[in-house]
């Protein structure tokens, strides 16, 4: 709604960007449409943010979230009634789209201007950039919101209450599991359950893995299958995967509770006395399904996902985001790209919570919490960044076999198999 | 048949027992559901619904403030009362979380590092350390905690903004995509039932294969259609959307029901002057009330829990929401995993195809046709 | 104009419109386009009569062939492209389908949920429509019995949670057989083959209501004097059902089993949500979805898999419509 | 062996609409028993209800002693025609006939032989593999009949069962039904018809139903030359008796009455009582009674209006004159083909032995 | 205006179960025609033909000239009585009655009437408001002759209408039916009847359906007095007319044949030519004519099996004697009661004028 939570010029937003816009525009009348996959409270805090370009230019900005953005998209493009913009969650769906000429190219400059000022400023644009259909590569999305992936959650009272140390490296981190084990204890929750999503939370493990374990170039040559699915290096991160998710005595419930478990229910063993569990890797939004009532910082901290030590690999960090693609364009469409690339509008969403961003303009104050800012320091101190592999590879590997293979495997299926079923399934696709 | 003599009364009892099995078989999960939509998403996954209605011993922690540390002799003490005055009766209680139930309420119980703690039933404790107190320590205990139970859930959900107008675009929705396949197809039922034309045959076989389309195939061109005719996304068009989708069933379904009147009476209404269309609406549509009543309730039902077809055919702003988009996108959303939410809201959903339910079911009367023809 | 004003009126329009439209056709056709005055009236009669089921059947056809025809023939024509639609390959999309062993799990899963849901929810629904036709509190049974179809596939499958989950805490299941003192919690979702019936099941439990329903209107149709004359000649209330009362519903038998036959064919709702087809419970609709939207000839080659799978029912429909003309 | 006795039998449709009351009847084995009475006088309702298929609500039905209200239909041992036949339209003709046999668990030849038997019987062989649609309306019926004859059951119920045959098919069937009773002398019939001929014939006693209630009980003569009332007296016969209103001019065991329509006076072989003399009466005659006469005593004497030649006897019309009552119009058969007397007047007595007389509705022959 | 003409009408069920063929029938404005025939034969099906519900599968109907083999039955200005009554299940009996009239678009005050005057006639009064699932069959009946008589169509069609109304009802109802007819002389009426009193009362011609054909069409006496051929002589009259095999012995205008039984010879009025002396032939005689008699010249004796007095009259049956032909058991029928002839033997003769001839099926009355 148009309710304001920040009122102008006060606190520490660069109001500047705003007032920059509000000079440029006057778009009274005029009307954005854009859909998203952001909806209930992240849909509030969007709409808080839009607000603003309300305010400062006129134009109305109508966003509408659904759970099933993917499909609604592709709807209502190729019927012709698509909005002015679409949130894409994943960069794939978005290149799909591309190059079936449902998307409008952003403005020119707009790639010069990601690379100078997000951080990682090149791999951003080379997200965002996809074949047209003519096969030209554009640019087409910019990006706004970042998850930040290689997180692991514990709760600080049962670390300190056991004499637990925060892991810095892989190693520390399976002798952790491995103490825990012999304390009686059990170390992880794992679950992959989300209904027709269900399996993707292992391969979000199975990307890190990939990212601790061989060379970042790697990790881009299976994106892009130019390394085979089952390539013994994917394979093997397979198997660090399921050395923690295989291990019956490493996760709650077993082995067997890991494939169906809810990845929203999965988190809440850290919190119950006695504690069902010790560790809990998820991405930075995971705190949303936490017990009411669970105060971050306090009842429950996360810690970087590490990296192995005895491998030069440096720091890797998994992240995902969402990105902001034109699928019908007008004036108001355009400048209201210009506000997306504002800090204001970074800042505005940082100060709600729950956003993290790779803008380097954005003063970084404006985070509500300080886990959200260490969160950001993560991510600008990551030696690597990498994109979530599944979001980048086709729809029916990324959000479709790599998925239903991880539950095989979890389930007993041997890494090869997996992989070569999914290997296989991607050779139809080409 | 009421009036038959000598029922036994054993054959009444099976009958009776026999069904209370059937409908309690078929209502546990639903019972599940309804219990589970008065509890918060913490309580479902803390214990099974059936054990709702009873108090569960649970475990809690209580964080012990180290601002009144006093010095008694080599140890340190805190005292004071974990439930901060508040009622409560502790059962056990420890001193870490990982054993939270070590010792009886009364006991003293021996921590780590020689630390102690003991706890009343009242809740009063005495903690002793011989070290100096830095961190707030916590003490664990159990106790019983009565069935809880709210409407928090149901409130979330009928007082969220715009409930009102989701429920009424959902009528909006519903009711002329239910009455017009109906009317619609009876007549082309009529038609395929008692009219003789070539091809009748294939046209039956017809609307017998469009039964199996599945929807999701038809969505993008009948939006592009909408869209070319100037439709675009509105209620018009999800109402001929749905009339579209529920045509092949309705016809079947009314075809069936109305080759089983009596040809007798047809004729005879023929014969009387009536034209096709008056027998069709004074003769065979009154006879055929419990078809058309029974395919109203599952055209009803199916439109009114319909999520796919309003999300394409209706425009996506928020006065246009039906309950289930905006239960789907604006409630459950991020919250995906609130089982109390998706609870609650699918018994508010359930209310009103009961109803139609109910309403309809006088029409599936006895005996519509008796004493017409010997 | 505030939607629900709009929704009346277009009740009233439309409703009206399509009365009128049904009178004004026939009232044109027989009193302009072939008055009964000619010369010679029968002829002109039947012409209109020629006519008339035309004028029935059009609005009927006219929303079937825009809103279901024409997209399936489209989609076979696009079934017949690759992935990006650009580029026809023929069959293509059908042989590397039949290749792949996901495919072959769902389809070998679907032919298990078309023998198994369409009979069981039949028979039930014949059991309660039979059992509760007399009772005094039939209706209320019937109503309980029908809540299932009211509820949304979404929340049927959250009921089902409450049953199977992987928890004693949770699931009804765990929870009784650990009261029987087993150890460790069993996810039956996980059980090979035998999971693919607990879903089944779900469905069964949602369309019982609907076989209620349908049978239970056909049951009072029976001429009653049939079932005086059979307890007349002897027959126990068993006999009476299956060799009275059954025979004479066996349209509406059909009618059910057809209608679950090709909803079970649609349905992917549960597969989706419950195991999001894991575990080897893929059926074919659901299998559809992983395509649906990102390759479409894919998905259209699935569809019409799934068109061809139903094809028997079809033809024994056909011959039961047959059979009921003469 | 089948006694039926009812005993005070009532019955109330939807618990208002009475249709029966106050039905008391005895019935012995062997006897076949038809019921009359005019259309919706509850004869089907009886008959149901000694099946078992209406509930009795009020009075008692035993069969051999054993209260049978309670008892299930299949439990009462009966076999029945319905009236609108009630045929299971998914079974064969021959299968419609076999199903009580098969459900007794008789075995195939048995069944064939009974069913074949029936079917010759009722000319029904070229039709048995047919289902019931595709039957004309008698050949309906006579499966209907041939779905009862094949059982041997204590207790026949026939609901008007040859109402849809010609009159030669009707003629033999009865005769079979008359063969197939004396065949059985243990079981008991009970016959529901309109047929004044089929319940002469058949019947060992006749029930006349009227007015929720039994208006007379006896055997077809009886009925015919002793009615008990005005009502059975009409019902019984067709045409129906002629009532002519008259006074009692003298009375004894030949008992005079004048005839108001002139024709002074003329005779009854019901003996009345002195004390009778002045009274208002009703004489009934029927028209087969009717003789032309010239001579001074007739009973009745108008123009011909209508004149019906039936081949065998001819019926001739009274316009009705002021004195006769209840029905509007005298009727009067003669023997033989009379085609042209219409127009002509009249004049009609009868032989005393056959002149009725009813007061207040009721015989003088049945007085206390 | 109502000319019907059937012109070799045929009809098959299903393309091969032939039911109807060579039908050649004209029927002038007025008339009323009865259809009579064995069950089955095809009456039904012939009058739905001529409504328009069946198909005519052969030949051609024409009404007033005009060909309406395609018209639809709502054209063809008919009502209909149903043989199976095809109530409106729904609609009370007053709507059920009203239904045409308010399609025809009459005004209110015209409907009730026509339904008050209709309801009054058939005894309905009281039932008007009720559904016809609460009626007996009799009243179902009466609401389904209520629902064609209120109309004012150029043809009646009725099929078996009074099958299932008591005698007196019967009686009522078709002089009702009698007079409507005769108040409507420009309308047609055909009806199908297997009582033959209604046939020989109503029928201004009686049309004799046997074998998928007519077996004759004349007005009732004729059929009565000068049966074609012998399907007619035993059909028309009941019980059926005796035929006993006989030789002619002498010929001329009145016809002597000898009788086989012994009794030596009889006479007939009908007339044959020397050379048919010596012919085998069947001699016709109705049970009504059949006398006792104490000459030499009987044309039957033998013992009477059975006797059932009617009231009116009293029936004789004697057991086969080998002659008789078709029928097993030879009928007379006596006026009034004579109920203690059982066992006597009898010697029966008839008056010449009332004997009948065939030879090979066919009455020597009408040979060329
Ligand atoms: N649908 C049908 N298919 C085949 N044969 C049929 C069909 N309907 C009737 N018949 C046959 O046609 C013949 C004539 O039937 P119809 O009903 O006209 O007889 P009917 O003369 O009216 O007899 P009834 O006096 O018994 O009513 C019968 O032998 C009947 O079995
Ligand atoms: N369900 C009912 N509810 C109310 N009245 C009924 C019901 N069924 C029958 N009746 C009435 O009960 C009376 C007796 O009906 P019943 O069928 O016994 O008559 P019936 O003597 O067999 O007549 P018919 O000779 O016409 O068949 C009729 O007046 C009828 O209207
Ligand atoms: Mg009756
Ligand atoms: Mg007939």
């Amino acid at each position: 709604d148009g309710h304001q939570p920040f009122a102008v010029g006060e606190g520490a937003f660069n109001w500047d960007s705003y007032n920059q816009i509000a000079d440029a525009y006057d778009l009274s009348g005029q009307t954005v449409e854009i859909t998203g996959p952001w909806t209930g409270d992240e849909k509030a805090k969007a709409d808080k943010v839009f607000s603003y370009f309300t305010s400062a230019t006129g134009a109305t900005v109508n966003y509408s979230g659904s759970d099933s953005f993917e499909q609604d998209i592709v709807i209502s493009a190729r019927s012709g009634s698509a909005p002015n913009l679409a949130v894409f969650p994943q960069p794939g769906l978005a290149a799909d789209m591309a190059s079936q000429g449902l998307l409008t190219p952003l403005a020119d400059g707009t790639a010069d201007w990601v690379r100078d000022n997000y951080a990682a400023g090149q791999s951003w644009v080379d997200l965002g950039t996809y074949a047209d259909q003519n096969g030209e590569d554009q640019m087409f999305g910019l990006f706004y919101r970042v998850d930040l992936k290689s997180l692991v959650w514990y709760s600080p009272e049962a670390f300190d209450e056991a004499g637990y140390d925060i892991p810095e490296t892989m190693e520390e981190l399976k002798d952790l599991t491995d103490l825990i084990v012999e304390e009686g204890g059990t170390p992880w929750c794992i679950g992959l359950g989300s209904g027709a999503a269900t399996g993707w939370p292992a391969t979000d493990w199975v990307e890190e893995m990939m990212l601790r374990t061989q060379a970042p170039e790697d990790y881009d040559a299976w994106v892009t299958n130019e390394m085979k699915f089952d390539d013994p290096k994917v394979i093997a991160a397979i198997e660090e995967f399921g050395a923690f998710a295989r291990n019956d005595a490493y996760v709650d419930g077993g082995a067997s509770a890991v494939a169906n478990t809810d990845f929203r229910d999965s988190p809440t063993g850290l919190f119950s006395i006695p504690p069902k569990c010790y560790l809990h890797r998820q991405a930075s939004f995971i705190p949303a399904f936490f017990p009411e009532g669970t105060e971050l910082g306090e009842d429950a901290d996360f810690f970087y996902f590490p990296a192995f030590a005895d491998k030069d690999l440096g720091k890797p960090v998994l992240g995902a985001g969402t990105l902001f693609a034109i699928t019908n364009p007008s004036e108001a469409t355009t400048a209201f790209l210009e506000f997306m690339k504002a800090p204001i509008a970074h800042e505005l969403w940082m100060a709600q919570g729950g956003f993290l961003t790779a803008h380097a303009g954005v003063n970084p104050e404006t985070y509500v919490e300080d886990s959200l800012r260490a969160q950001g320091d993560i991510l600008r101190n990551a030696t690597t960044f990498r994109f979530d592999a599944s979001d980048l590879m086709p729809g029916e590997i990324g959000a479709g076999a790599f998925w239903t293979g991880m539950v095989d495997y979890t389930t007993g299926a041997s890494a090869e198999d997996v992989a070569k079923g999914i290997q296989e399934r991607w050779d139809t696709i080409q | 048949m009421d009036n038959i003599a000598g029922t036994k009364p054993a054959l009444t009892w099976a009958v009776n027992l026999s069904v209370i099995f059937l409908v309690v078989l078929w209502l546990i999960p639903t019972v599940g559901l309804l219990v589970s939509s008065f509890r918060d998403r913490d309580q479902i996954s803390a214990s099974g619904w059936w054990l709702s209605p009873f108090a569960v011993e649970q475990n809690f922690q209580a964080k012990i403030p180290a601002g009144e540390v006093r010095q008694d002799g080599a140890f340190f003490v805190i005292e004071g009362n974990i439930f901060s005055g508040g009622e409560g009766e502790v059962i056990r209680f420890g001193g870490a979380r990982s054993n939270p139930t070590a010792a009886a309420a009364g006991e003293t119980a021996e921590l780590t590092r020689d630390r102690s703690l003991t706890v009343q039933e009242n809740g009063d404790f005495v903690y002793r350390s011989p070290a100096e107190i830095k961190r707030d320590p916590s003490v664990y205990y159990s106790t019983a905690t009565p069935p809880d139970f709210s409407l928090d859930n149901y409130q979330t959900i009928l007082f969220s903004n715009n409930m009102d107008i989701a429920f009424i675009n959902t009528l909006t929705v519903t009711i002329p995509a239910t009455i017009i396949p109906i009317l619609i197809a009876a007549f082309a039922a009529y038609a395929l039932a008692w009219m003789d034309f070539a091809g009748r045959g294939l046209l039956i076989a017809v609307v017998v294969g469009l039964l199996v389309v599945p929807l999701q195939l038809a969505l993008v061109p009948l939006l592009q259609f909408h869209n070319k005719i100037g439709i675009g996304q509105s209620f018009l068009g999800i109402w001929m959307a749905h009339t579209g989708f529920g045509l092949p069933l309705a016809i079947y379904l009314l075809r069936n029901y109305m080759v089983g009147l009596p040809r007798d009476i047809i004729e005879s209404a023929k014969v009387d002057g009536a034209t096709d269309f008056q027998v069709f609406t004074k003769i065979v549509l009154p006879l055929s009330f419990p078809a058309l009543a029974s395919f109203a309730i599952f055209q009803f039902l199916w439109t009114w829990n319909d999520l796919l077809v309003a999300k394409v055919f209706l425009p996506s702003n928020a006065e246009s929401w039906v309950m289930t988009v905006k239960i789907a996108d604006d409630l459950l959303g991020s919250r995906g995993g609130d089982w109390g939410i998706l609870a609650s809201a699918a018994f508010i959903s359930i209310a009103v195809p009961l109803i139609v339910f109910f309403t309809m079911q006088r029409y599936l009367v006895r005996g519509l046709l008796a004493g017409s023809v010997k | 104009m505030s939607p629900l004003l709009q929704g009346i009126l277009t009740v009233v329009l439309g409703v009206g419109g399509c009365v009128g439209y049904f009178f004004l056709s026939n009232l044109i056709l027989d009193k302009v386009i072939f008055p009964p005055r000619a010369d010679n009236p029968g002829q002109n009669i039947n012409r209109a009569n020629l006519v008339r089921p035309w004028l029935f059947l059009f609005p009927a056809m006219a929303a079937l062939g825009l809103y279901l025809v024409y997209p399936v023939v489209g989609s076979f024509y696009r079934s017949l492209f690759n992935r990006s639609g650009e580029e026809f390959i023929g069959l293509g999309n059908y042989t590397t389908m039949f290749a792949d062993d996901g495919f072959r799990i769902a389809f070998f899963n679907n032919m298990l949920w078309v023998l198994f849901v369409p009979a069981a929810a039949t028979f039930f629904g014949l059991l309660v429509a039979q059992l509760t036709d007399r009772m005094k509190w039939g209706n209320i049974a019937k109503s309980l019995i029908f809540m299932p179809m009211a509820i949304s596939f979404v929340g049927a499958s959250l009921i089902w949670k409450f049953v199977y989950a992987n928890n004693a805490d949770i699931g009804l299941i765990n929870a009784i057989r650990d009261f029987f003192g087993a150890s460790e919690p069993l996810d039956v979702l996980q059980v090979r083959f035998w999971n693919n019936f607990f879903l089944m099941f779900i469905l069964v439990w949602i369309q019982t209501g609907f076989a209620m329903v349908i049978l239970s209107a056909a049951l009072r149709g029976i001429p009653e004097e049939t079932i005086e004359a059979a307890i007349i000649d002897g027959a126990n209330p068993f006999q009476v059902f299956f060799k009275i009362k059954v025979p004479q519903i066996m349209g509406t038998i059909v009618v059910v089993w057809t209608t679950i036959t090709i909803l079970v064919l649609k349905v992917f709702d549960i597969v989706y949500t419950m195991t999001g087809g894991n575990f080897g419970t893929d059926i074919l609709p659901s299998y559809m979805m992983s395509y649906m939207f990102r390759d479409d000839g894919r998905a259209t080659a699935v569809a019409f898999v799934i068109m061809i799978v139903v094809l028997p029912v079809m033809i024994w429909n056909i011959r039961q419509a047959r059979a009921e003309m003469k | 062996m089948a006694n039926l006795k009812l005993t005070d039998v009532g019955k109330a449709y939807g618990g208002n609409v009475e249709v029966l009351k106050n039905i008391n009847l005895d019935i012995t084995t062997g006897e076949l028993i038809v019921f009359v009475g005019p259309s919706g006088c509850g004869k089907s309702t009886l008959l149901r209800m000694i099946a078992g298929l209406e509930k009795i609500t009020s009075g008692e039905l035993t069969i051999d002693e054993a209260r049978m209200n309670d008892v299930p239909p299949a439990q009462r041992g009966i076999a029945m025609v319905f009236q609108s036949y009630a045929l299971y339209p998914h079974m064969t003709v021959r299968d419609n006939m076999a199903f009580a046999l098969k459900l007794a668990k008789k075995s195939p030849q048995e069944i064939d032989e009974a069913v074949g038997r029936a079917a010759k019987v009722l000319q029904l062989d070229q039709y048995l593999d047919r289902l019931p649609k595709a039957l004309s309306g008698g050949q309906r019926q006579r499966v209907a009949i041939g779905r009862s004859i094949v059982r041997d059951p204590k207790v026949y119920l026939f609901d008007e069962p040859l109402s849809n045959l010609d009159a030669s098919l009707r003629v033999a069937t009865r005769i079979e039904i008359a063969q197939l009773k004396e065949s059985m002398p243990n079981s008991t019939m009970i016959y529901v018809t309109h047929d004044q001929v089929e319940a002469m014939t058949l019947a060992s006693r006749i029930v006349v139903l009227a007015n929720k209630g039994i208006a007379q009980v006896g055997t077809p003569l009886e009925l015919y030359e002793r009615p008990e009332n005005e009502f059975v007296a009409q019902f019984i016969g067709s045409p129906a008796m002629n009532l002519l209103a008259a006074e009692i001019v003298e009375t004894g065991a030949v008992t005079t009455v004048s005839c108001p329509e002139g024709g002074g006076t003329f005779q009854s072989n019901v003996p009345t009582q002195a004390s009778d003399k002045g009274m208002k009466v009703n004489v009934g005659i029927r028209p087969e009674d009717m003789v032309p006469t010239d001579g001074e005593n007739y009973a009745f004497a108008h123009q011909v209006s209508i004149v019906e030649a039936l081949g065998e006897v001819t019926q001739l019309y009274f316009e009705a004159p002021s004195s006769s009552k209840d029905t509007d119009t005298v009727i009067a058969k003669l023997a033989g083909i009379h085609t042209n007397m219409r127009g002509q007047t009249l004049k009609l007595t009868a032989d005393p032995a056959k002149v009725h007389l009813f007061a207040n509705g009721r015989s003088l022959l049945y007085r206390e």
